[in-house]
């Protein structure tokens, strides 16, 4: 564990978090996500379990991510107000 | 800002409150030692007399009385690992031979001043010693996840099949594809 | 209505680059979750992880190609076939500990199958059935759940068009 | 003497087969009515083999389950209880032969369902009057609320539909509190059999609380139409009057009243009552509801109504009787409750035969009906007189022993409200009887006298229950009525 | 080869399979599913008695999944409380699924095969549940009937999709806080057998971790039950899924959530805790009595029947967590400790099973949505009628129903427990009224109330044309309006069969309830 | 103070990491008004329980959980596996509620048309009345 990368890594988690949730294009919104989840593995994988980085990286950022992008192609990008 | 978010606010004001509040208690990060890494304290006792009996292999009746009332399974053996620390080991009766752990490492004992503390391992230390020469699988996590806990993994990949089925019951496509 | 930028219904706007690198690409993710699937046992990875990535080759041979294509080339009750094998697979493996201990056994005591004369060897290779069922099911329901999700209704006109040339 | 005997579950039987086979045979009226009739012939006949066991100072038991430590479910019937079912399962064969004549009459629909309710009714009052215990009592008390409720609403008019909906609303209500007295007193008392007596473990209860349960154990009793909780009652005039009939005069509103004797002296105990003082706030209420309620009845024009009226202020002579707390006021209620039975039965009889045959609900429209239908009206005359209290109908005496109890209790409030009550009774009978006999008729249907007396089988029935009131005062001993009475005071122990 | 011992997990395998077949079969043979699914449940249902006879006569069973034994691996335990919930919940869906058999051809015609995969799979979670040892497992068999039950709760499509995904969301949050609580048990003890956690938290139970975890498990658990400030969800998702999966929402599955939180308060954590550490249950009762008299008022508001019903479950759910509130406060024999609970998650069950599936009869015969609709019907559907009618009763609490007895037994529960706790016999007492006021409208209504050109006194005239729902659907309806009488006696007298008191009293010993003395 | 903070603070950064990030994901799930917005929140939510779980597991100067000989001889320490194999069985149920989810988005857009909870409550009033 290098804890200064880790914190690093923590903190721009965080901020992604935010940023996700607050913005009103929801395609970012979802890239926002998969960086979020990408950003996770990593620090997993920085936390010494590979396997569950593995599974993140495949499903948050892959699956999950292509799912809600399949979704927005059959809904509306934009959020209200 | 709508009422549902001053709500929202309210809620995750109080979820935080509840955070600060247990967070002095969680076990520090990374630590060896806490409870799902190494043991965790199941009772202490006077020690006087049973230290003897305890390097010798024996396992004093007081001990074997106080475990039973806890409601955990007797030991069976004793080994000495250093001055002051042994650790106990249960073997299964005869009749329950098919069940697969021949012999379990289950309790650690320390002696503190004049007091033995029994603690119980935490199940890390079984995954990590036993498994690859239970298994003959070295990934622990594939170990544990397909073969100790794999009744878990069976229900996981019905959860996914569940969604499977969950998303053709609502999404599928009503009309004839050409083949 | 759908935006255009996120349109993966008609496959309008079709690269030959794009395609020629999917249809490169394709059997080479295959391969490699093949690999993850088997390799599960040694290192990071598994049957749960080779199943999204299997499931991803598809996936971008959707992006490439569009739904309507990929839509004719993939056979449903096939895949429907897949959801349920790969559980049975792992269910079945299970169920097979106890009929060959003649109920000594417990349910998923790999040990107990007969596959080799080794007892821990015999647990091994019950855990790579297992992870081989897990595979299949999660490659099957994340297809299918990403095909399901981009369909359109508008698209079987299409469809059906496309079918006629 | 305990008597373990299966007839009490005989004798409850008897409706739930009948009203089966009356389900059975809804396509043959003729059939159907039969079976009406043979149910009650025969249940009133297993009542009445009950008797010489009853005289003879034992108790019938018949327990089906224990529900709870000290609580069976099961029967167990005194002289008072019998004196109810007698009252009860033989006014039921009078009122079966009379609801023929009537419903055939008007040619009313849904007769089946009519008949098949009016069997499940039965069952709810012998329930009652059998029940051994208040669990059991209640249970019965609630299906005799929810069976009534397809007879009130009969009618389906809207207005009927309001009747029924504030019976329910009232009932069902009153069940609640019921429900919280039965819990209550099992809670504080360990058991609620009913007790010569009382229960003896209830006098441990703190003196608040003993008052809260009684409280609440009135208000369980709502079908004993007390004000001020009685206006259910004279809207629940809209059902057919056989059902007012039976069910208003006889099983639903004596349930009630039958409910709180048992309350009284069953439960709570005579000596507990005067300890409490709980006599005084019944006998007030008692005496309230019998003023009220007569000078109300008296401002009713509808016929129905002011019968409705007048059976508020008679069911509280019978809590009045009790209130008194001593012997023979404890008498006066007890004999009360098959007498009035009798009388007001007679009474709604006649107003069911006078709307079939004339089709008239209101005193002012029955000028000179005595003339055209003489037997009818003097049947009501019959009953009117004895709930004025004036010999030889039976009225008379329960009222005689009413007063000697005012007079033992040195109540010389209580007598006078008594006598003015008696007088309310005479103003606003003595005007129907004088309307009906005396005044000239107008209008031309009775000169060509196109009004007849109502069919056989409503006359049969009311000039029968006419004369078993007249009986009832010569011979006051007729189905051993008396000598229960007498039986069940004298087991009532404590300072009476 | 001892059958019996394999029972429990047969249990959850056979039906696990039975989902996967459907799918494989039903592809080429629609008719099948039905079949397949009815098959399965009559054998489970048989199955989980035989578990009961078992658990009764010789003892828990334990199953050690894998051979391993319980810290590592995973263990169903199954002790007198999850037999009782299983036998319920296994009775209930074979009603359901008998019932469902023609209204699912008839609404949702061409989704018949991934209906029945899905409500397979929704019982396979629910008895994944009721027999796990393992708390992650639980957790884990607690997101396969959620699933399953957002999917068929969305099946008929429109409003119902936002009542799902209300569900959804709020069922998610509820999961995910169990989770949470699951993970601050494992960072403070490092086990997820629930039997070890008991044994390894008693010393611990000053930790505020383990008191955060407990907070966090009953708000997850509250949120799946639709306790009442958390009901949200329910009465959208209840009113338009279809008529046989708001039966077993409202019979089983919110029970089965009241079961699990039974299993957290009394396996993991014990007594001793919930008395003195976090004395949550006090407040429970609180929130109970609130919710159960706001469910009432709110159903009397509604004009749609099923979702009167399903207002009417939130009122009925704080009954039953009034009587698990209670429980700890009790210690007669009789009705001290989860007794009343127990009693009335059976009788629940009957009672909603029965009116919403009447409910259902309604709409696949006619349409009719609306309580105004029902005018006169009992003519045209008497014996439907007359189930609805029985259940009524039963809810109002009407003797010698069901309803009334799970009535005395918490009011007696509450007597008790004594104190301020009284009052909730008016609550009680006055949430019994405001249900004779809303079923009350519809049995007039469906009785009283003439149809549509019928005159006044004309029996003469042509009589109604009776038109009954077909046999498979009456059958299960009458089934469980019976059911609400006999059992409801059966309850009173007390004698000693399955179903009755043995079961009770043995999970009280269990838990050490009804005899504790504060 | 400084010392609470280096205690309780510090030494357990990423358990508030965790925290801020699952309230984060809490309050989008209940304020926020679009559908997918919701279902971001949640996936947020979840993966913040993860962090939490794998940092339970972690252990100081540990290493990868898959075992060889030679690390067992150069005296490394496993990270605790247990947590990562829950969290692997979170992960799938996460993503299965996560395509009903959509799903059930999907179908509601085409019902009404919109994805914003406000606005399908009202058409839904609307239809009603």
């Amino acid at each position: 564990m290098i804890f200064e990368l880790d914190l690093v890594l923590l903190f721009l988690v965080v901020i992604i978090a935010i940023v996700a949730i607050t913005t009103r294009d929801l395609l970012s919104a979802i890239m926002l996500l998969c960086a979020y989840s990408f950003l996770m593995a990593v620090v997993w994988v920085e936390m010494h379990s590979v396997d569950v980085a593995f599974t993140e990286a495949a499903v948050g950022a892959g699956a999950t991510t292509a799912f809600l992008i399949a979704a927005l192609s059959r809904t509306k990008r934009w959020e209200k107000k | 800002m709508n009422q549902l978010s001053v709500a929202a606010l309210v809620f995750v004001l109080f979820l935080g409150g509840l955070f600060v509040y247990v967070a002095e208690d969680i076990p520090a990060f990374g630590d060896p030692d806490s409870a799902p890494n190494r043991y965790v304290k199941l009772f202490d006792m006077d020690a006087t007399g049973l230290v003897d009996d305890l390097d010798q292999g024996v396992i004093p009746a007081s001990l074997n009385a106080k475990i039973g009332a806890v409601g955990l399974p007797l030991p069976s053996g004793v080994a000495k690992l250093k001055e002051g620390e042994w650790e106990a080991v249960i073997i299964p009766e005869e009749t329950k031979q098919h069940f697969y752990p021949k012999e379990q490492k289950y309790y650690f004992i320390a002696k503190e001043g004049d007091e033995l503390w029994v603690y119980r391992y935490s199940l890390y230390l079984r995954f990590v010693e036993e498994g690859k020469h239970e298994t003959e699988v070295p990934n622990m996590v594939t170990y544990i996840l397909a073969d100790y806990r794999s009744y878990d993994t069976l229900g996981e990949t019905t959860v996914i099949f569940t969604a499977g089925v969950a998303v053709l019951l609502l999404l599928r496509r009503t009309g004839k594809r050409p083949e | 209505m759908p935006s255009k930028d996120t349109d993966t219904g008609t496959g309008k706007g079709r690269s030959i680059i794009v395609e020629t690198v999917t249809r490169l690409m394709v059997p080479f993710i295959q391969l490699f979750a093949l690999y993850v699937i088997i390799h599960g046992a040694g290192g990071p990875g598994g049957g749960f992880q080779g199943g999204v990535i299997f499931a991803s080759s598809f996936v971008l041979y959707v992006v490439a190609f569009g739904i309507v294509k990929a839509g004719n080339r993939f056979s449903e009750r096939a895949n429907i076939v897949l959801f349920s094998t790969g559980v049975y697979l792992y269910a079945g493996v299970g169920l097979l500990c106890i009929l060959f201990s003649y109920g000594a056994a417990q349910f998923l005591n790999y040990g107990y199958i007969p596959l080799t004369h080794h007892f821990e060897e015999n647990r091994a290779l019950g855990m790579d059935l297992v992870e081989v069922g897990i595979g299949i099911t999660v490659m099957a329901v994340i297809t299918s759940i990403f095909f399901n999700l981009v369909w359109k209704r508008e698209n079987e006109e299409i469809g059906e068009r496309e079918g006629e040339d | 003497m305990i008597v373990e005997s299966i007839s009490p579950l005989l004798a409850i039987l008897c409706p739930v087969i009948g009203s089966i086979f009356v389900a059975l045979f809804g396509k043959w009226p003729n059939i159907r009515e039969c079976w009406t009739m043979l149910a009650a012939i025969l249940q009133c006949l297993i009542v009445f083999s009950m008797v010489p066991t009853i005289l003879g100072g034992d108790i019938i038991k018949y327990t089906f389950f224990t529900a709870f430590p000290n609580v069976d479910f099961g029967f167990s019937i005194d002289a008072f209880g019998l004196i109810f079912a007698i009252t009860a399962s033989f006014l039921w064969i009078l009122v079966s032969s009379y609801s023929i004549g009537y419903m055939r009459g008007l040619n009313e629909h849904a007769q089946t369902r009519y008949y098949f309710f009016f069997c499940w009714a039965i069952f709810g009052a012998v329930g009652v009057a059998f029940a051994g215990n208040l669990l059991t009592m209640f249970v019965f008390y609630e299906i005799l609320t929810v069976s009534t409720y397809p007879l009130v609403a009969h009618d389906q008019t809207p207005e009927a539909l309001f009747a029924g909906r504030k019976y329910v609303a009232y009932l069902l209500t009153s069940g609640c509190f019921f429900l919280a007295a039965v819990i209550l007193t099992y809670h504080f008392a360990g058991t609620t059999d009913f007790t010569n007596g009382g229960i003896p473990n209830l006098a441990e209860a703190s003196r608040g609380a003993l008052m809260a349960l009684f409280a609440i154990s009135l208000l369980g009793f709502m079908k004993a139409a007390w004000m001020p909780f009685h206006s259910w009652l004279p809207t629940a005039m809209a059902a057919p009057t056989p059902v007012s009939a039976l069910l208003h005069a006889v099983a639903v509103v004596k349930a009630g009243v039958f409910g709180i004797v048992r309350v009284v002296c069953y439960i709570y105990g005579i000596d507990l009552m005067s300890d409490l003082g709980l006599g005084v706030v019944l006998a007030s209420i008692a005496a309230f509801t019998m003023i009220v309620a007569s000078l109300m009845a008296i401002a009713q024009d509808n016929l129905k109504k002011r019968l409705a009226y007048s059976t508020i202020s008679q069911l509280s002579y019978i809590l009045f009787g009790v209130a008194l707390l001593n012997p023979m006021g404890v008498e006066g209620a007890m004999l009360h409750v098959p007498f009035h039975a009798f009388m007001k039965i007679t009474l709604f009889m006649c107003a069911g035969a006078i709307i079939v045959a004339s089709g008239k609900t209101n005193i002012s429209e029955m000028k000179g009906l005595g003339r055209v239908m003489p037997v009818t009206m003097a049947a009501f005359a019959i009953g009117a007189l004895g709930m004025s209290g004036i010999p030889p109908v039976c009225g008379f005496i329960s009222k005689w022993y009413l007063a000697l109890g005012t007079l033992e209790a040195h109540s010389l409030i209580l007598l006078a409200v008594l006598m003015i009550s008696s007088l309310l009774d005479i103003v606003y009978f003595f005007p129907i009887i004088y309307t009906a006999f005396f005044d000239t008729p107008e209008g031309e249907e009775f000169g060509n006298s196109r009004i007849k007396e109502a069919s056989i089988f409503m006359l049969v029935p009311l000039t029968l229950t006419a004369i078993f009131s007249i009986i009832f005062c010569l011979f006051p001993n007729t189905f051993h009525i008396m000598d229960l009475v007498k039986l069940a005071v004298a087991g009532l122990g404590g300072g009476v | 080869m001892l059958i019996v011992e394999h029972l429990p997990v047969l249990l959850i395998v056979i039906s696990m399979l039975a989902a996967f077949t459907i799918l494989i079969v039903g592809w080429w043979n629609k008719k099948t599913s039905f079949f397949i699914s009815f098959a399965t449940i009559l054998v489970q249902f048989v199955m989980s008695i035989f578990i009961l006879r078992h658990v009764m006569t010789v003892g828990t069973i334990y199953y050690w999944f894998g051979g391993w034994a319980p810290p590592w691996g995973i263990e169903y335990v199954i002790d007198a409380l999850n037999a009782y919930v299983l036998v319920i919940l296994l009775a209930l869906s074979l009603i359901c699924v008998t019932y469902s058999k023609r209204s699912i051809e008839h609404e949702l015609p061409d989704k018949i095969v991934s209906f029945y995969a899905l409500f397979q799979l929704l019982v396979t979670g629910l008895c994944g549940v009721t027999v796990t040892g393992d708390i992650f497992n639980m957790y884990v068999f607690v997101e396969i009937f959620s699933l399953a039950a957002y999917a068929l709760i969305a099946s008929r499509g429109k409003i119902a999709l936002k009542a799902s995904f209300t569900y959804l969301v709020l069922g998610a949050l509820g999961a995910c806080f169990f989770l949470l609580g699951i993970g601050f048990l494992y960072s403070v003890t490092g086990t997820l057998n629930m039997h070890d956690l008991s044994i390894l938290l008693p010393p611990l139970y000053g930790n505020r971790v383990v008191q955060a975890a407990f907070v966090f498990f009953t708000v997850g658990l509250c949120v799946k039950m639709a306790l009442f400030p958390v009901h949200t969800w329910l009465p959208d998702a209840h009113s338009f899924a279809p008529s046989e999966i708001s039966a077993m929402l409202s019979g089983i599955i919110i029970e089965v959530s009241t079961y699990a939180f039974i299993r957290v308060c009394f396996s993991v954590y014990s007594l001793e805790f919930i008395i003195e550490y976090v004395p949550i249950f006090d407040f429970l009762c609180l929130v109970a009595g609130l919710g159960i008299i706001i469910g009432s008022v709110l159903a009397i508001a509604q004009y749609n029947l099923k979702r009167m019903l399903a207002y009417s479950s939130v009122s009925q759910m704080g009954y039953i967590m009034l009587a698990v509130g209670l429980s700890v406060s009790t210690h007669h024999a009789l009705w001290g400790g989860l007794t009343p609970a127990l009693m009335h998650i059976l009788n629940h069950a009957l009672m909603k099973g029965c009116l919403f599936l009447v409910a259902g009869a309604f709409i696949y015969k006619a349409e009719l949505w609306n309580i105004s609709d029902l005018q006169g019907l009992a003519k045209k559907m008497p014996y439907t009628c007359a189930a609805f009618t029985l259940a009524a009763i039963s809810m109002i609490g009407v003797p010698p129903s069901v309803g009334f007895v799970s009535k005395v037994y918490i009011i007696l529960a509450c007597l008790d427990a004594g104190g301020w706790k009284i009052i909730f016999v008016a609550v009680l007492l006055l949430s019994t009224l405001l249900n004779l006021v809303y079923f009350w409208r519809v049995i007039e209504m469906m009785y009283m109330k003439r149809g549509e050109g019928e005159e006044g006194h004309s029996h003469s005239s042509s009589p109604v044309k009776v038109d009954e729902i077909p046999l498979s659907m009456l059958i299960p309806v009458l089934t469980l309006a019976i059911l609400c009488i006999v059992v409801g006696i059966i309850w009173l007298m007390e004698i000693p069969i399955i179903g009755s008191f043995p079961i009770l009293d043995r999970v009280n010993e269990l838990f050490g309830l009804g005899v504790y003395a504060p | 103070m400084m010392e609470w903070l280096i205690e309780e603070l510090f030494a357990k950064y990423n358990y508030w990491i965790s925290i801020v990030l699952m309230l984060i994901g809490f309050y989008a799930m209940i304020a926020k008004d679009n559908l997918i917005k919701k279902i971001i929140g949640l996936n947020i939510f979840q993966t913040a329980i993860f962090l939490f779980y794998i940092s339970l597991g972690d252990i100081t100067g540990g290493t990868e959980p898959i075992v060889s000989e030679e690390m067992i001889a150069q005296g490394y320490v496993y990270v605790n596996p247990l947590p990562h194999v829950l969290i692997l069985t979170a992960i799938v149920v996460g993503v299965a509620t996560t395509a009903v989810a959509l799903a059930l988005v999907i179908l509601m857009y085409e019902e009404y048309g919109t994805i914003e909870e406000s606005e399908i409550i009202e058409l839904e009033r609307e239809r009603g009345a």
